[in-house]
């Protein structure tokens, strides 16, 4: 083999690869690049957005790599040698500057995309939101709505066209919520209660997960989302459920019992008859108790 | 009388027995091999008791080399799970053995196999390239690896008495404290992290020290070998970055030890702030790791190209903004954990910070190429191979680096693809290259270069079919650390392309095995002078096999590479000898680092008794230490030049 | 001549070791601060810094631990004079200082957790016990050293080893002192402020 | 090195002491305290270094004081980072304002609790 048959192979190889992998998982479903919401939505373009503006640096670096490997390789006798060159002055300050310059760009793109897509304030729409409060347990999920005063495990149905306000806590190791095709996750942590606000633009099934380990159930911790057309069918859905008679309930007591460990992977439906439940497990694990924060808070834009 | 410990410490599941079976038996082959031959004597005498940093150095480097070889064993089982098992009721790995094995998998490869392999470099080339006879503390050093050597031991005693963490490398508690992981595992990992933290902080000062005083006459900051200042960055980040480990390992194990409330979820504890302070301390860690492999590179591609490093000055300061940076994006690791957007913000923008020093670096390295004489041996091959893989982890960083794409990527795969992109096309890559490039000047031959190139191609093409694949994954929305999913996802057959890379990866090993083998059978033939590679710094000015001294003469240094341009000016090196002091070999390195298990073993265990007495021992031990009086022997001028005539007469 | 060079050398070598050992104390205390002022008012029902500190104790181990910051310095004095008299009987009210001050301390500690307010009992005590107690380990650890260093001046007298282990102890001494300070204000002061 | 050094040294620190304990015992407003005592520790912390450390009194070239400058920058990161943090964090996570909690608290002891 000759050595330019290295280098060119060094830099085909990683193209190569990437396009198989690229052709396969095309054929397959990709939640992060078909998101069905805004937030997913805007997180794919900043994606596709990022990935593009990298490409000026690292089309550069593997020609450059690739060119100058070959061109110079010890063979050839007649390229140029400099073998006491130490710099270029110029050249180095224009690859200090074409990095700064890139990097200029995508600080603004990233302030402004990290206020807007932070989760801890809630999607502008004039559509009234949806709030649901999360429990991550070992090892299953509980979503609470108050204000329709139910109470599901392991599933969660809202309304396409409406934002979700969530506030996700835990009563048990550090979770993380994460449904890839709505967009954004967060952890869920004893004692915290974090914000997260998606929207369903679309009807249709998907698969949320625990995306931090938790414990030997870890990998049981799935769910399916249910995104109903319109704000008329949740209602209705709920008035459905609720005329239901004779179904279990959640409260306080009965709670203590369903927290404990289980491996236990089954939907369930429940009513919720203790509205401050979520509160009361929040809490639990208060971390301080003398009220402080201080009112000086640059992060509070609300 | 044993605390905690009884016979159901013992190991039950199959998987497991094997394992422990195994390695016991080839313990005990060793043993009974060494004792057959009689070499007791002398590994203590050349080995263990040596303070000679080229042998602390090979005793670093062949203890990583086991410990990758058994994290290798853990991610095949890893892979092997996801990629065949992962869709059926029945696997032979239960979900509590698959995370123990991720957790010890992720333990292993950073804390036994790639600090050790950087310290182990470091240990080899640092006295060398600054001309130095030794390091600053010739036993400190030694008792920095016999704590490293002691933390390796504990963490795998854990095979077979216990169980290991199975919280992941960094045990998030609340999951790492009593109330969800009651059993050692987790005092397993933060006794051995512990106990080889330490060292690495000790040899951290250790090394910054003897750079700082014990420099060549003549080389100035500016005219050091860049992996000298790579290793200076590197170790400023160890004594600033470990000593956060220390105190957060301190903490969660007083929350197990004392019934504390530092990280529990109830009675005050803040699990946030864990998390918070092991990241101060892991981003860091990584640029420990990948710095001094930058520093490699630095050396190599100047030497295959015939050419001056481009842009000295540049990479310098690219080295110290590296540094400095490293220390300010910590919450890169946690956007997901609810701060507000400034914080967020504010944190991802110093991260893509980060990414101009390190552009600069790779268009420098490549600009060294340019009008050079590049030659294409193994370590140039990995060389190139660092740069297409590095600049690949370098995109997907900058990626995650954005809050909002993080947002939707975080604890996927996407982002195991990722590190693993850095740590091992960097790091390891790194180190592969250093292997390929320093072996002749310690041992007199090169390795098999036809051997080396298959081992090369398959880490290569392994890497990526192992690595690619978990990009996608990420995307489609598969987890870390998962055992187990629905086939209806898709995600087998990315994970079966995973497991093939994992394979070929081992064969790149096993031929690295077989090059090692086969390169020492024909030594004869693969004999080299003491500067085969037309070496520009002083480290190829030694004789092969380098004196115990390093140089005979300590001329003073004129240049940057300082060895080239002695060569191009074909200066003599003196010839006028003096006497010369050399450390005498100590016991205490090995003993410290006994008494340093006994005492983590102990608190793993709640034997209180053996925690007393170890750490009783311990501190008579360093007391004891300090008060030695036959520290040094006097090798006189005239064996010196005995020796020289001896070493330099063979030079082809 | 060439000797003269070497202790230089020496010298320079591990005071300047030392020196980056105390840099890396800085930051493990540091981290032991940082989470004590994230943990303060943790307190889970129990008592805070204010219910529990007894400031006078505090203001006279503080004193004690200053003064013994500076006869330890007076000793590095009478070491250069080698006048030994002096130096051994500063070194000893460093060591009876520093002894009074872990006393203090220990009852201070032991008191506390008799009355049920141990380490325990709330992130708040889990946090200062682990902060002030460190820096009590470490005065322990010197104490231990300032023995080994009588110990070896009774053994060998004034050797040029003696005089630079002394400066190491001395540099540690202050340095605990330095750390005190910090706990004095951000443990004591701020915590019994109202 | 002399023992003036070493006596300056000890009469600044202890005066120093003096006053933050004088000042915290006299109650003045807590954010005006805090900055006071935090000065006071800084100033005091300048003068052991100069006085008793003897810091920048090394010949050149300084690798006590250029490693002392890098390790409090370090550190100050490291800490004013961390408080920020989990400030904002814990600002940002909480479930209730102060005032939802104290209603909520008293709730809580009207049931009983």
């Amino acid at each position: 083999m000759k050595s330019w048959h290295a280098v060119v192979a060094i830099i085909l190889l990683p193209i190569i690869i990437g396009l198989a992998v690229f052709a396969y998982a095309s054929t397959q479903h990709v939640p992060v690049f078909d998101p069905q919401g805004s937030v997913g939505a805007h997180e794919k373009d900043l994606i596709l957005f990022t990935l593009a503006l990298s490409t000026v640096v690292v089309i550069p670096v593997f020609l450059m790599l690739g060119i100058f490997a070959w061109r110079y390789r010890d063979t050839n006798h007649k390229a140029a040698y400099t073998p006491d060159a130490e710099g270029n002055r110029w050249l180095e300050l224009l690859w200090w500057g074409i990095p700064i310059a890139i990097i200029a760009v995508l600080s603004v793109v990233t302030w402004v995309s990290t206020h807007a897509l932070d989760p801890n304030k809630p999607l502008e729409s004039t559509v009234k939101p949806l709030n649901v409060q999360v429990v991550a347990l070992q090892w299953r999920w509980l979503f609470i709505y108050p204000e329709q005063r139910i109470a599901s495990v392991n599933e969660l149905v809202i309304p396409a066209g409406t934002p979700v306000n969530f506030r996700i806590t835990a009563d048990g190791p550090m979770s993380a919520l994460w449904i890839p095709s709505l967009g954004t996750q967060v952890y869920a942590m004893t004692g915290m209660s974090s914000k997260l606000s998606l929207i369903a633009d679309h009807t249709g099934t998907f698969r949320g997960s625990n995306s931090n380990i938790s414990g030997t159930g870890y990998s049981d911790m799935y769910f399916n989302v249910k995104a109903l057309p319109s704000r008329q069918d949740f209602d209705s859905w709920v008035k459905a459920f609720n005329d239901r008679p004779k179904h279990e309930h959640l409260d306080l007591d009965q709670y203590l019992t369903f927290a404990k460990p289980t491996h236990d992977k089954s939907v369930q439906y429940l009513h919720l008859h203790d509205v401050s439940l979520y509160d009361e497990i929040v809490s639990k694990y208060a971390h301080s108790d003398s009220g402080h924060h201080s009112s000086k808070h640059e992060g509070h834009e609300e | 009388m044993f605390g905690r410990l009884t016979l159901d410490a013992l190991p039950h599941d199959p998987v497991t027995i094997g394992g422990v079976a195994g390695g016991t038996v080839g313990l005990l082959i060793i043993i009974a091999a060494m004792t057959y031959f009689k070499k007791w004597g002398w590994l203590w005498r050349e080995w263990l008791t040596s303070l000679d940093p080229k042998k602390i150095g090979v005793m670093y480097i062949v203890v990583a080399v086991i410990m990758l070889l058994r994290g290798l064993a853990d991610v095949a089982m890893l892979r092997a799970q996801q990629a065949i098992f992962a869709t059926s009721p029945n696997s032979p790995i239960s979900p509590d053995l698959f995370q123990q094995v991720f957790s010890a998998h992720g333990t292993i490869m950073i804390f036994f196999v790639a600090m050790g392999v950087i310290f182990g470099l470091i240990n080899l080339i640092v006295p060398l390239q600054i001309g130095a006879r030794d390091v600053a503390f010739p036993l400190l050093n030694s008792i920095s690896f016999w704590l490293f050597v002691a933390g390796m031991v504990l963490m795998n005693v854990s095979l077979g008495l216990g169980e290991f963490s199975a919280a992941g490398w960094l045990a998030y508690p609340p999951l790492s404290e009593l109330a969800y992981s009651p059993g050692t595992g987790v005092d397993y990992w933060i006794w051995s992290l512990q106990i080889a933290g330490v060292g690495s902080l000790l040899s951290g000062v250790n090394f910054l020290i003897t750079i700082f005083l014990m420099r060549r006459k003549g080389m100035t900051l500016m005219k050091m070998p860049i992996f000298v200042w790579s290793v200076v960055t590197s170790m400023v980040l160890v004594i600033f970055a470990f000593p956060i480990l220390t105190a957060t390992l301190a903490m969660l194990g007083l929350d197990r030890l004392l019934g504390m409330h530092f990280f529990t979820a109830d009675m005050g504890g803040n699990p946030m702030m864990y998390v918070n302070l092991i990241w101060a301390w892991g981003h860091p860690e990584v640029y420990i790791l990948v710095l001094p492999a930058f520093g490699v590179f630095s050396e190599i591609v100047p030497v295959f190209s015939r050419k001056k490093l481009f842009g000295y000055t540049s990479m310098v300061l690219a080295l110290i903004a590296i540094m400095i940076l490293s220390f300010t994006v910590w919450l890169h690791h946690f956007f997901t954990m609810g701060a507000g957007a400034n914080v967020n913000a504010f944190f991802g923008i110093m991260t893509m910070v980060i990414a101009v020093p390190t552009g600069v670096k790779v268009f420098n390295w490549i600009f060294t190429m340019f009008r050079g004489r590049v030659s294409f041996q193994t370590p140039m091959l990995w060389f190139m191979a660092f740069v297409a893989t590095f600049t690949i982890g370098g995109v997907t960083g900058v990626l995650m680096a954005v809050p909002g794409i993080d947002f939707v990527v975080h604890n996927s795969l996407f982002l195991v693809a990722h590190f693993h992109n850095m740590i091992i096309g960097g790091v390891l890559f790194g180190a592969f290259a250093a292997y390929a490039y320093w072996f002749p000047k310690f041992t007199g031959f090169r390795l098999h270069e036809g051997l080396g190139k298959v081992a090369f191609w398959c880490w290569l093409v392994g890497f990526l079919v192992a690595f690619l694949p978990l990009y996608a994954l990420g995307f489609m929305g598969a987890v870390r650390r998962m055992d187990h999913y629905d086939a209806s996802l898709g995600w087998q057959g990315l994970f079966i392309a995973a497991g093939v890379g994992v394979l070929i990866i081992l064969l790149g090993v096993f031929f690295q095995v077989v090059q090692l083998a086969y390169s020492v059978w024909k030594r004869k033939e693969l004999a080299v002078g003491p500067d085969p590679w037309g070496g520009r710094t002083l480290e190829w000015a030694t004789s092969t096999p380098i004196a115990e001294y390093n140089f005979a003469t300590l001329d003073a240094v004129h240049d940057r590479d300082a060895y080239w341009t002695v060569k191009k000016a074909h200066e003599k090196l003196s010839a006028q000898y003096y006497d010369i002091h050399v450390p005498n070999n100590s016991g205490y390195g090995a003993l410290i680092g006994a008494a340093a298990l006994g005492v983590g073993f102990a608190l793993i265990w709640h034997i209180w008794w053996l925690a007393g007495v170890s750490m009783i021992a311990l501190i008579a031990l360093v007391i004891s230490s300090t008060q030695r009086t036959d520290v040094e022997h006097v090798i006189t001028a005239r064996e010196v030049a005995l020796t020289e005539k001896r070493l330099r007469g063979k030079r082809a | 001549m060439k000797d003269a060079v070497e202790e230089k050398f020496l010298f320079n070598k591990t005071t300047i070791g030392f020196w980056l050992y105390l840099m890396t104390d800085c930051i493990l205390f540091a981290s032991l601060f940082a989470t004590f002022a994230v943990l303060r008012h943790a307190t889970a029902g129990g008592p805070s810094g204010s219910q529990i500190f007894e400031m006078p104790l505090v203001m006279a181990e503080t004193i004690i631990l200053l003064t013994s910051s500076f006869t330890c310095g007076l000793a590095l004095v009478a070491l250069k004079a080698r006048k030994i008299t002096q130096m051994v009987v500063a070194l000893a009210s460093t060591y009876i200082l520093g002894a009074a001050f872990l006393t203090i301390e220990i009852s201070e500690f032991a008191k506390l957790i008799g009355e049920g307010n141990g380490p325990a009992h709330s992130a708040f005590l889990s946090a200062f016990f682990t902060l002030v107690g460190t820096h009590g380990l470490h005065i322990f650890m010197g104490l231990l050293w300032l023995l080994v260093l009588v110990a070896m001046l009774m053994r060998r007298g004034i050797t040029s080893k003696w005089v630079r282990q002394m400066t190491l102890f001395a540099l540690f001494w202050h340095f605990l002192d330095l750390v005190w300070i910090f706990i004095f204000t951000v443990v004591y002061l701020m915590g019994v402020a109202k | 090195m002399t023992i003036v050094k070493y006596v300056i040294g000890f009469v600044l620190s202890l005066v120093l002491t003096m006053t933050a304990y004088w000042v915290t015992v006299n109650g003045i407003d807590k954010t005006t305290l805090y900055l006071i005592l935090a000065v006071l520790a800084l100033v005091q912390m300048v003068v052991q270094l100069i006085f008793f450390l003897h810091l920048g009194e090394e010949a050149r070239p300084r690798y006590k004081l250029a490693t002392f400058l890098l390790m409090s920058f370090m550190l100050a990161i490291i800490v004013v980072g961390s408080i920020w943090i989990m400030d904002n964090m814990n600002y940002n996570m909480a479930n209730m304002s102060p005032n939802e909690k104290n209603d909520y608290m008293l709730m809580q002891h009207d049931k009983g609790f």
